[in-house]
């Protein structure tokens, strides 16, 4: 195995170890007073004030989002994967069966922001890429509650069915708006108070105390 | 300050009643209090921007120009803030201890002369008036280390006990020298024998290394890295301060930046002539050219110097351990403080130093 | 009791490789070793590492010999740690020892029952085991004969039950709903 | 052998620390006393809590607790799919979250049999090593800061940011990466990386000369660490030390040649060991250590090869068969170990993770007692501990 065997500072007498004391503490004043006369090398960002000259990277994962095609319709068919994927629970699908019909499709879309610890899981499974992460970080309130987000401003089926439909006002029969998550939200612990009688069974009941 | 030093200046020139003298001394001390109260701001100010661009930062940038302002901001906000006692602290030292700190540093600055004409009191004995009152400011550190009731804090006050007082040995080593070739113990007296040159090079070598030693020992008198033991942040969390918030822990900030005003200012009154303009032995021409820069401003620009070195310094060293600091003082710079009289007294006695016919 | 260890090994040998010829000669020698110690000895073969069952009474043993003896120089326990089997009612404890100068592994496991679970500790000869058996204390609730320290090393001292097993309850346990 | 028939006392910390007796008085009239260092402590690097036996700046006995920062990862890995493992132990030591990614990534690969690309292996590679090097930056300015200079940290975080720029710019994240999957990447790499890690190296290169003028070279740093918290060869091993703080005791153990993983086999590069085992070999070993990564991302860099960057679908469902699986790797801080107990379903029955940090740490308790506060400061610094990690 190659191995290298790491210098130690020379022993040496008092009085040359006093001097090359002196000459290590000069040179390091040196470096700092190199950076002192050179503005240039100050690698300060001021964030607020350089929001728009700020450019994060594409891929940077700070928010989960939906991508939406040309005419404002997402993909999603409520098929729960992402839902499962995500470990933490961050995800809930909640879906809807019209009337008259077999095929559920998306009603809300809750992702917890509070719970999420972006592992990009969902996204990678997603097998219509509807999901995406992007990259505004701006995120934090006051309120806890506002991190329960809807990410959908409609229910109703995905774009491929609906662009079966060809006249528009038949369209948007089938979707009904929503807006922002306001269902009651738990503030600590799991599940959500409120969602929980509609997604989730009796089984999903926390664990008897010992 | 001006106002104040100069009312006290006229009124010892027109030789008036004591009670009048007695209200401008009250009026000066006053602006003096302003003064260094102000002075403190600019020298966080200063700080905070020198050390930001020692790290490639920018330093306070977002109240006033600059950040100008950031250090009026930083002291409104401290004396808003709730003044938190611990419940089991003594809670008269506790409120003492600050006061003490601030004070003995007030007290040390009224005895350096900022200019020819201006000085608060110039007193016979100026230099050991300094060194006895600015030894003052320990009492404030161990007074806020033992009260506040926390053994970090206890450690760092005892830190400080025992470095402060080792250093002051070899601080007073290296004043000695100067005090030596100078003859005399009042300040203005010393600045004017350094009409001809400054003692850190007039007294060949001497001057110099008496210099440094003042340099090195007087930061470590003031706990400045590398000589923070005493409130050495990663050892001991703050140590004697940990205890202190809002309005207190602000005394002992100033109380610090004080400090580095009062020893750098001794130190270039001291080594590098005070208010002495730059003169080169009898070159009349330079020197009177050196001349029409104001004394204060050069009295100004060499503690700011003083000042900047010492935070070039904390900016750059890491801090020395317990043992290491006491054997530096103790086995170094004494020793070198001790030769260095010896060679002083020689020089002085057989008037070896250039100039010295001036 | 005493399985052939290393049938399978030998059977393969044309397909192996030098390396695995010599764990194979290595964990002979090992079993050789062990037999003498503990009748009861086995290869765990569900294991991607090297791994040998041995019963409780002989542990101390066994592990003094592979510490000490110069063949095996076992000088580090990697880690220590349970697997919980409710149904079997017995806890399975692993330890993984490794050899800085033979660059060689070998997982001893051994079992213990669920009620009253006792081992005596391997601190005297791998001082890491102090803490890793205190791990082990904290989460499985196995206890160390000898141990110079043993208490909770994670949890609060008052802290109820041992959560790594299986059959541990508690209020503020993630249960995905699905 | 014969079997003492003590049976086991079960403590508690109160009980613990009142059995340190405190030793007597002194001709002076001095007494040994505790305090708490942490767990808000700036030198304990998080929620690490020290009870320190002081007989006035002497450290005499520490009694670490731990746990502050314990989440039952162990526990809740044992709700999750083996794929979902991965992202659990970015949040172990959050400073390696790319080498901890691919120990279990590595696990599971072993234990379903998942095949990898060299692609796939070389990416990995290159990106440990680039952790590697900002695991230990981060760790050299922290380093400079514990000892009361300030300014290193903040040139140790510039540099690093250089390199998580290129994190970012790849992966998306800054710290808790989840890059390394099951069965390949999660994204393939970033058109500019190439370019990117190259312009890294060049700037990183003259780098190191400035440190050692400013940090290393420097006479109060030299003194303060040299023949302190000395760990010699044999107890580093019998106290379970790895990585650096193992290598600074004069152990040639790196698993990266010993049993090498990934592409390690085909690039040349040594392991720098000390030979004391004090604070200084350990700051050098790191210090070392940063330039034979760089060494070996040169060597990488210019021939990544072509192939996928992921082997199966990203939401395949993967079941190992029951068995036992370990796999451990050589993260900037010691072996990190993953072990896998599957019964055949979707979760894992059991995982256990062998940290670096608890084993180094446990050294602590051995070589810092007999110091002074400040040398523990180093100490503590030099080995470079990462809470989460400890407590898991």
């Amino acid at each position: 195995m190659k191995t290298v065997i790491v210098a130690r500072p020379g022993d040496g007498n008092f009085v040359s170890r006093f001097f090359y004391g002196v000459k290590s503490l000069l040179t390091g004043m040196r470096v700092t007073f190199r950076y002192l006369v050179h503005p240039s090398t100050v690698v300060t960002q001021q964030y607020p004030e350089n929001r728009k000259t700020l450019k994060l990277a594409e891929r940077v994962r700070a928010q989960l989002s939906f991508t939406f095609d040309e005419n404002g319709f997402h993909k999603c068919t409520a098929c729960h994967i992402c839902e499962q994927q995500c470990p933490n629970a961050s995800i809930h699908v909640m879906d809807r069966k019209p009337a008259g019909s077999t095929k559920s499709e998306l009603d809300t879309f809750i992702w917890r922001l509070d719970s999420c610890t972006f592992c990009n899981l969902c996204v990678m499974v997603c097998p219509f890429q509807v999901l995406k992460m992007n990259s505004n970080f701006e995120s934090s309130v006051y309120d806890q509650k506002l991190l329960v987000y809807n990410l959908t401003p409609y229910a109703g089926p995905a774009s491929s069915v609906l662009m079966k439909v060809a006249d528009v006002e038949e369209r948007k029969k089938l979707i009904d708006a929503r807006g922002p998550y306001d269902g009651p939200t738990a503030l600590s612990g799991f599940p959500l108070a409120g969602i929980s009688k509609q997604v989730f069974p009796e089984t999903t009941q926390i664990g008897a105390p010992q | 300050m001006s106002v104040s030093s100069v009312s006290q200046d006229i009124a010892s020139h027109l030789g008036s009643a004591p009670e009048i003298s007695a209200a401008y001394f009250v009026a000066g001390l006053l602006g003096t209090v302003t003064f260094l109260t102000v002075m403190a701001l600019i020298l966080i100010y200063a700080e905070r921007k020198v050390a930001a661009h020692f790290q490639c930062r920018l330093g306070p940038m977002r109240v006033g120009w600059h950040g100008l302002l950031q250090s009026v901001a930083d002291a409104l906000k401290l004396i808003l803030k709730e003044d938190i006692v611990p419940y089991s602290a003594d809670k008269f030292l506790h409120a003492l201890a600050p006061v003490f700190a601030v004070v003995a540093m007030l007290l040390s600055l009224i005895a350096i002369p900022t200019s020819s004409r201006l000085a608060l009191s110039d007193s016979n004995i100026g230099v050991l008036y300094i060194s006895a009152v600015s030894g003052l400011g320990v009492l404030g550190i161990l007074l806020g280390g033992w009260s506040s009731n926390n053994k970090w804090s206890l450690l760092g006050a005892m830190r400080a006990g025992a470095q402060i007082i080792s250093y002051e040995l070899s601080a007073t080593l290296s004043v000695l020298v100067v005090i030596m070739l100078s003859g005399s113990l009042k300040l203005s007296a010393i600045i004017h024998s350094q009409e001809a040159g400054w003692w850190i090079w007039r007294a060949p070598g001497v001057g110099l290394l008496a210099f440094l030693l003042f340099i090195v020992s007087s930061t470590a008198e003031i706990n400045r890295t590398p000589f923070d033991l005493a409130e050495g942040e990663s050892e001991l969390t703050a140590g004697f301060h940990t205890e202190y918030s809002g309005m207190r822990f602000a005394f002992f900030f100033l109380a610090e930046y004080l400090n580095l005003f009062v020893v750098s200012a001794l130190g270039a009154t001291l080594f590098l002539g005070g208010w002495m303009p730059f003169h080169i032995g009898n070159f009349s021409g330079f020197n009177a050219a050196m001349d029409l820069i104001p004394e204060f401003i050069w009295f100004m620009g060499k503690t700011a110097f003083l000042i900047f070195l010492s935070m070039w310094f904390r900016w750059t060293f890491p801090r020395l351990r317990v043992d290491q600091l006491m054997k530096l003082e103790w086995k170094v710079l004494m020793p070198i403080g001790f030769i260095n009289l010896l060679l002083a007294a020689m020089m002085t006695l057989f008037g070896f130093y250039f100039f010295a016919t001036t | 009791m005493t399985t052939p260890p290393n049938d399978s090994t030998q059977s393969s040998a044309p397909q192996s490789t030098p390396a695995d010829e010599l764990k194979a000669i290595f964990l002979t020698c090992l079993l050789d070793s062990l037999i003498a110690l503990d009748s009861g000895v086995k290869v765990r073969e569900d294991s991607s590492l090297m791994s040998v069952k041995i019963s409780e009474s002989a542990l101390l043993k066994v592990m003094t010999l592979l510490k000490q003896d110069s063949r095996f120089d076992f000088d580090q326990l990697q880690f220590h740690t349970v697997l919980d089997w409710p149904e079997e009612q017995r806890m399975e404890c692993l330890y993984l020892l490794n050899s800085t100068k033979k660059s060689q592994e070998l997982l001893i496991s051994v079992s213990v029952s669920r009620e009253k679970p006792q081992l005596p500790s391997v601190s005297k000869l791998w001082a890491i085991a102090e803490w890793q058996e205190r791990e082990v204390y904290d989460m499985f609730g196995i206890t160390y004969e000898n141990h110079p320290d043993l208490r909770r090393i994670f949890l609060d001292d008052d802290w109820q039950g041992f959560p790594l097993r299986k059959d541990y309850q508690d209020e503020f346990m993630l249960r995905k709903p699905w | 052998m014969v079997t003492v028939e003590i049976k086991t006392k079960i403590s508690s910390l109160d009980e613990r620390i009142n059995a340190m007796a405190l030793q007597g008085e002194s001709p002076l009239g001095t007494q040994e006393y505790f305090v708490n260092m942490g767990p808000q402590h700036p030198s304990t690097h998080g929620v690490l809590r020290l009870v320190l036996k002081l007989d006035g700046e002497t450290v005499r006995e520490i009694i670490p607790v731990l746990g502050y920062i314990h989440r039952g990862m162990e526990k809740k890995a044992e709700t999750l799919g083996y794929r979902q493992q991965v992202h659990l132990t970015d949040r172990l030591d959050y400073l390696c979250s790319v080498m901890n990614n691919w120990v279990v990534s590595a696990v599971v690969e072993k234990a379903a049999k998942i095949e990898i690309n060299d692609r796939i292996q070389t990416i990995r590679t290159i990106f440990a090593e680039l952790q590697r090097v900002q695991s230990h930056l981060l760790w050299w300015g922290v380093f400079g800061m514990d000892l009361g200079a300030f300014t290193p940290f903040l040139y140790g975080f510039r540099d690093r940011e250089k390199i998580t720029k290129i994190f970012e710019e790849t992966i998306g994240a800054r710290l808790t990466m989840n890059y390394i999957q099951p069965g390949g990447l999660m994204y393939d790499i970033h058109p500019d990386f190439v370019k990117d890690v190259k312009a890294m190296i060049s700037y990183m290169k003259p780098m190191f000369k400035e440190y050692d003028e400013l940090v290393s070279g420097n006479i109060i740093i030299q003194e303060r660490l040299k023949n302190v918290g000395i760990l010699d060869a044999q107890s580093a091993v019998a106290l379970g030390a790895s990585g650096p703080v193992l290598r600074a005791s004069g152990v040639a153990h790196d698993l990266r040649k010993i049993k090498p993983y990934g592409v390690y086999e085909k690039v040349d590069f040594s392991i720098p060991i000390g030979t004391v085992g004090d604070c200084w070999d350990r700051y050098s070993v790191r210090m070392l250590e940063m330039r034979e990564s760089l060494k070996i991302i040169e060597q990488l860099i210019d021939s990544i090869p072509e192939g996928k960057h992921l082997t199966m679908k990203p939401g395949a469902k993967i079941r190992p068969p029951a068995g036992i699986y370990y796999e451990q790797m050589e993260t900037a801080r010691g072996i990190f170990g993953v072990f896998l107990h599957s019964d055949g379903s979707e979760k894992p029955s059991r995982v256990h993770y062998r940290t670096p940090n608890f084993h180094n740490l446990w050294c602590l308790t051995k070589i810092a007692p007999g110091g002074r506060i400040g040398d523990l400061v180093s100490i503590i610094s030099s080995l470079d501990v990462v809470v989460p990690d400890i407590d898991r």
